[in-house]
């Protein structure tokens, strides 16, 4: 069955315009049964510069942005300026003519003309109201029921008023209305799947739900772009679900503070960005230590420093894996697309609070503010781990916090439950907790934490990996981490058709420890293995090739955007 | 151990023998610490102590409560995590002049204004006491020490100075050469409902020669009987004469901790009964 | 540029436009504070401007003198490296209340008790605006924010009460709404010799609704004429009465820097020809 | 020419006794014209506990600490109960009589008694000075005249009046008499080489001194174990200089207050260890980004977080490389003996300020604590290497501060100095340093930054090993790095001894960026390579893999204690 797609892109003037408007639109072709990919960008200034937002509507699956688009809605001229070389030679300029001038560069690409000013003022009598019309317009390109979007944006705007959601609503149905006379050629034969069970969803809101669904009940933080929404989502709805969300002094004290409280025994998770996780290192470190289960997500950001925050890159990961001073154990994650967010928020969790270790899940900018509409998580069934506790008749004397076990896993007594009492801390101790610097007595216990992740990295075999065969007879393999998933997996797929050559596709979710039995496995009939990334020093290619001497391809992209696949095809087909 | 009988002081002390220096001001803490506790009747397995680096960081390793002896620095905000955390629990933060007014003085006034219901016992002894004795937030100026070794060259900070100003819902200060006025400190300071801070002068005699306790002897003095812990300006002048180190609680005051807010939080918020609830807003 | 010729307001203005958003009240910080530069004629070779991470943070890139855009929080220590360096600059920090209440509240003591020649320029809007609108810690209660979405559960801090208590030498309150009394202030400032604190408000008039122009415009005052710049105690009585927001010079004193002191100890400590007056303590 | 090699071993109650009468023993020993190694251990507690001080002298190299000993002094019983095990079959114990109760353990070998206590009492009327009984008494055995000891402990004491010098002169001289009497046989024929031009210093004083040297002028700083020292030497010395030392209120302010200095002009060092490490990464990451010159000693402790400060680990090593979020350019180096301690933080220096890059330094708590006399450092023709600085008649409008040079280092203006104001900025920005986020300035800003460290690893090449040509026909070969040089190269040469394999060694100071060329070329012959690390993870090894896709051997031990000869060469021994 042959999918369809429209890719639609907004452009205009920095602010919350553009991006309202996107996001409207997004609900409404989303409950219009189309499965939807919503990306965008804004300047990192507050006011100012261009924002842009960019809707996928697919009726098959809708995995990445495009850097090629088909429809162009210009609002001014900077966003004609900026975008009309990513118009599809078949695709077309929606602007409006009072704003934009049109030059050479559209080429023989079509054009149509949305008077946005003149049309909004006529409905509403004010120009504010263009991003509305512009909204309408795109509607009706989607073919979706302009009620749709009247309905959103009447619960969008509803708190400020009748009269602005009328202006609203008026300015929707003008642009739908001026659209249905002049568009209608855009539109596409989708082969719609209505009333499905659906959240529409970014990636900082899927990982927040994740938390929240993995029984999280403490989540301190401190806000930092692209993550502060995490931490927002959280403030808001932790204390519904009986909750706690408190904001601290900065990173070191919210982390600080996290440990306390999962010593305390709660479920901690926060979330960060580089420049907070740097100064968590030495927390993170104490967790380690003292075996306090916690979960951090970090949303990365363009690098090094400050760096680029409102950037994609996928460069912290050999900070995640080496961040910490001296040698302890730590997993490090990496969902695979939004809904992703989600189900990897809820096993980091699960993760720590078995194996009593910190977990650190990297989404990046780029997932943080995609959108895309997802089946409702269904936890039926869904095992959330529990830690390991001692009976309550254990006999103090005997007790041992940090007993060395089989897996490493010791049983963690809770202050006011457990008559238990034991010392937590960041010294080499014994099973006991006490303070020792013997030999023996550090390599039992650097030998007693580690083993936990031998014994984690067992299990992760079985789940971590996204296709569980690859195709017979295959020479080429990539493996990607994190949100290109998206993008190598539409690459291969043109890739095979476009030449025919089979390509497997290996996308960890858990980075480390390695999945290494599953690693070989893949790599074993490969005679070429290609390992993109979004960053420049290529970071999982050099930890892959450190632990199995192999010498991948390497594709590297630190633009502070995140690959498309048309890119990686090129990229690819290069190499085969 | 049952909670029917009544815990004694040696009830509190731990197995673990402290490793102070001998004459160490720090015994002088411990000891009223424990009587204190005795004294309320504190339940060892719903009682927290937290601490950061420095030979006053030891301190938890020598009761017989739960203990977290964390990163230097960091003992409050730990501290706050564990109490936030579960309120039923009793929470003591404890640590040194370099470590509560160096590394880790950006907490304090956060703990503060949380009004986080804990005490923080802060053992100053105007030294670097653990890493053998380099100056600290509270050297006084020209005290040599092995990072001044010809004088030290910045004014000290004022600690209940400071407390008063971030607005410690209570504030008391002692001296570990007075444990009976400790002790008493200690029993106040646990009872009081809201963040607590005791600043205690503690001479280290192993690596500060300069103010010690024959100095500090000499300027130590109760407050007035007629003392009102409800004056804040006026702590605050009295912290300003530096020529006496007066002893007793400087300022109480009750108003609403963090968790009473929290609690109130689960309520305005709205309560959900399902995740589905919250799914719900995002179709 | 030739030092014999008057520089004008104009030529500390750099080529970037500031891109706070319209009306935001940092304008009214920054035309004013070109103006002191242009009053006490600073050189901008001689001129460094250190700030931190935060819309205000921004403030260096329009000024036309040596800039440098540290990290979150750390202006103060990076500005006091610069000075301490070369104690002939000029050295002006800046952050906001986030930066330098917060993340940064750490150093503001230690920079006031080393008394560190330089100027402190804290913009306060009582909200994090560069990230869009979370608390501050002087976000007053029961403000909502985007991270207290129901109520804002902490006291705030009181930034003069705390800098008075830290004993900063030079200590001064203004507000954007009134640049005229910004340049005097900004003049006597940098002025001073020794550690210079200017807390302004500076209404953020897109993520702050709840402390606006309006709200500061009722309770703004400026100090009494007969106002004691020495009298510290009055100046933290004064801090304490958080009804009215009086502006002016809260407190001045004048004390030895650090730049003086460490200048002393080079003679102090004896001063070593070569390397090999070294080496032979070794031999 | 045979080598004559005599350990001898104190141990005694914690707290300065036997520190002090190591420290007077060292010195006497060297002056008498031996090389020595001298090494202590003492308890993290300020007091109480065991505290060692082992003395190697040697008349050929004395390179590493050895596990066991010719001679074990000691005070106490729980000395002899600690370290009787380490008595060579062939060695001595002299021991208290009154305080030592010898049982089985001691076996076959031969015991001598030293009274120290009556001694001290008999010639001072006080127990207190039994370690300058000691003192005297090892004097004789090393064969120093007792005036040496007289002399040092008159300066050692001066500061405590004439009655304290007197006494422990009288004890020393007690005890040396003594020893003529009963332990004449203990002697060895050492060819002693008098009257060099040496100082003796311990791994921190070497990079305090080689700081002074290397011109550093700032040095911010704050107190931790094993670290400390080097900053406390710099707040003494470094005023004597004209410069400045200043103690931060933390490593974060420090390290801030560093940088800040550092675009001042100045030339900014400062040491660490672990925990303070972590705390540095964010603002490290800032210098790198602004291209701000300094230099970081970290002294590496036992870890991981608190861990064991007194006890020594290489396994800061990762955390050296990749421990700031992002990606940007650090250089990494690891001196491998007192002598170097010295070097390479000059050289550390130059290379910050020639390539406008961070460097740190890699010793450790044995290297710290470790003693050698050394020949004085010669800094005639060292080049201490320049900023790259604009000429001071450049022109404003052009000039840019992070111009897209060939090597990547662009010519920095000093505020006070050029009329040539520039921002610095943690943001990503232009050549001018105008922030700027757009892919194309993010992938140059990034290369030209990386491209400084691609121009350094092609300098590093000719500098990095210590032999510059390996054995003929050798297939074994081991890497090292750090303080681990002296018992690999003892080892080494045991092994050659006793099988005669040939064995080459590689131990390069500048660990990242990788001399790559160089270690290609070493590994070109060999067929089996052997990288020994103080660690548990094997942290270099890993390292080397993911460049050169090796499998060396590894040997890791991560006991807090540093490898002896003995030890490497079982362990080697067992690959052969
Ligand atoms: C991040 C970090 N920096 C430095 C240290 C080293 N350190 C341990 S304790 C201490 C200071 C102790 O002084 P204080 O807090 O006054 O405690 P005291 O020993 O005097 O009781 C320092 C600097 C550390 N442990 N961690
Ligand atoms: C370590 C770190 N944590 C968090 C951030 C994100 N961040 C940037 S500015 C800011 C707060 C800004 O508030 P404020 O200091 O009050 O400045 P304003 O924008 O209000 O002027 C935060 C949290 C960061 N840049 N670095
Ligand atoms: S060094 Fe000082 S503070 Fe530490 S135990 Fe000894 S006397 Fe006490
Ligand atoms: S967000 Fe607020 S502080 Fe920032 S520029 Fe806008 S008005 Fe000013
Ligand atoms: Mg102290
Ligand atoms: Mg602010």
């Amino acid at each position: 069955m042959a999918t369809h797609d429209l890719v639609v892109r907004i452009g205009g003037e920095g602010g919350e315009g553009v991006i309202s408007c996107g996001e409207i639109l997004s609900r409404a072709v989303a409950r219009g049964g189309l499965n939807i990919h919503a990306f965008r960008t804004f300047p990192a200034e507050i006011r100012g510069g261009l924002a842009m937002f960019q809707l996928r509507g697919s009726d098959g699956p809708a995995r990445s942005l495009s850097q090629s688009v088909d429809v162009l809605c210009a609002i001014n001229h900077n966003a004609y300026d900026a975008y009309v070389g990513n118009i599809k030679s078949d695709g077309v300029l929606l602007y409006d003519p009072a704003f934009v001038k049109i030059d050479d560069r559209l080429g023989g690409r079509r054009r149509i003309e949305l008077p946005l000013d003149a049309i909004s003022n006529e409905a509403t009598g004010a120009s504010r109201a263009k991003n509305m019309v512009a909204m309408g317009a795109l509607l009706a390109v989607f073919d979706v029921p302009v009620e749709y979007g009247k309905t959103l944006a009447g619960e969008h705007f509803g708190t400020k008023g009748e009269d602005v959601v009328r202006m609203n609503q008026g300015a929707i149905e003008a642009g739908h209305t001026y659209a249905l006379q002049h568009m209608a050629e855009i539109r596409k034969p989708f082969n719609r799947i209505p009333d499905r069970d659906q959240i529409l969803v970014n990636g900082n809101e899927a990982c927040a739900m994740g938390a929240i669904a993995a029984g999280v009940d403490f989540v301190p933080g401190y806000p930092i772009t692209p993550a502060t929404p995490i931490f927002e989502f959280l403030c808001r709805e932790l204390p519904r679900f009986g909750g706690k969300a408190v904001q601290f002094e900065d990173e070191i004290a919210s982390l600080a503070a996290g440990i306390g409280a999962s010593f305390a025994g709660k479920r901690v998770l926060t979330a960060t960005s580089g420049p907070g996780l740097s100064l968590m290192s030495e927390t993170l470190n104490l967790a380690a230590m003292t075996e306090c289960p916690i979960t951090i997500i970090n949303v990365m950001r363009g690098g090094p420093s400050t760096g680029m925050p409102t950037k994609t890159e996928q460069s912290d990961l050999k900070f995640a894996i080496y961040g910490t001073s001296g040698e302890s154990p730590r997993c490090i994650m990496a969902p695979l697309d939004i809904y992703d967010c989600f189900w990897q928020t809820v096993r980091a969790v699960r993760i720590a609070e078995k194996y009593q270790i910190p977990v650190i899940v990297l989404t990046d900018q780029a997932l943080a503010y995609t959108s895309q509409n997802i089946d409702t998580p269904d936890l039926t069934d869904v095992e959330l781990g529990e830690r390991l506790a001692p009976p309550l008749d254990t006999d103090p004397e005997t007790f041992e916090r940090y007993a060395d076990t089989e897996n490493g896993i010791s049983p963690m007594p809770i202050p006011g439950v457990h008559e238990l009492m034991y010392m937590s801390t960041g010294l080499e101790h014994t099973p006991k907790g006490a303070p020792n610097y013997t030999p023996a007595n550090h390599e039992l216990m650097t030998a007693k934490r580690f083993r936990k992740l031998t014994a984690l990295g067992r299990r992760v075999v079985q789940q971590s990996h996204v296709e569980e065969e690859e195709p017979e007879g295959v020479e080429v393999g990539i493996i990607g981490w994190g949100s290109t998933y998206g993008a190598i997996t539409e690459a291969i797929e043109q890739i095979e058709a476009d030449t025919g050559v089979r390509v497997a596709h290996l996308h960890p979710r858990i980075l480390s420890p390695l999945p290494e039995w599953r690693i070989r496995q893949f790599l074993g009939p490969l005679k070429k293995l290609i390992v993109p990334e979004e960053n420049y020093t290529g970071q999982y290619a050099h930890f892959l090739k450190g632990k199995f001497g192999i010498k991948p391809i390497e594709i590297h992209k630190a633009h502070g955007v995140p690959f498309t696949a048309e890119e990686l095809v090129g990229a690819i087909k290069e190499e085969l | 151990m049952t909670t029917d009988t009544a815990l004694k002081v040696a009830d509190y002390k731990s197995d673990l023998k402290p490793i102070w220096c001998s004459g160490c001001g720090d015994y002088g803490v411990i000891t009223p610490f424990y009587q204190a506790l005795a004294e309320i009747q504190a339940q060892p397995k719903d009682t927290v102590i937290v601490s950061g680096i420095g030979c006053s960081g030891r301190f938890p390793y020598f009761c017989n409560t739960y203990g977290f002896h964390g990163v230097h620095g960091r003992a409050l905000p730990t501290a706050a995590g564990v109490k936030i955390a579960n309120p039923d629990l009793a929470v003591v933060a404890v640590g040194g002049d370099g470590d509560g007014l160096g590394i880790g003085g950006g907490h304090v006034a956060h703990v503060c204004r949380k009004n986080i219901d804990m005490t923080y016992i802060l053992i100053d002894n105007s030294i670097y006491g653990l890493t053998k004795g380099q100056s600290s937030p509270t050297s006084p100026l020209d005290m040599t020490s092995k990072t001044a070794p010809y004088a030290y060259l910045e004014d000290p900070v004022n600690p209940l100075l400071m407390m008063l100003a971030y607005d410690a819902s209570f504030v008391a200060r002692g001296y570990s050469g007075k444990p009976k006025v400790l002790k008493e400190l200690f029993t106040r300071a646990l009872k009081h409902e809201g963040f607590s801070v005791l600043h205690i002068y503690s001479p280290c005699v192993s690596m500060n020669k300069q103010v010690t306790f024959k100095t500090m002897n000499e300027i130590v003095q109760p407050l007035p009987d007629d003392w009102d812990t409800s004056d804040r300006l006026k702590g605050m002048e009295m912290a300003m004469d530096t020529g006496t180190f007066y002893t007793g609680v400087v300022y109480e005051d009750h108003r609403p901790t963090i968790h009473r807010r929290l609690d109130d939080l689960e309520e305005r918020s709205g309560r959900y009964d399902e995740l589905g609830d919250l799914f719900r807003q995002y179709k």
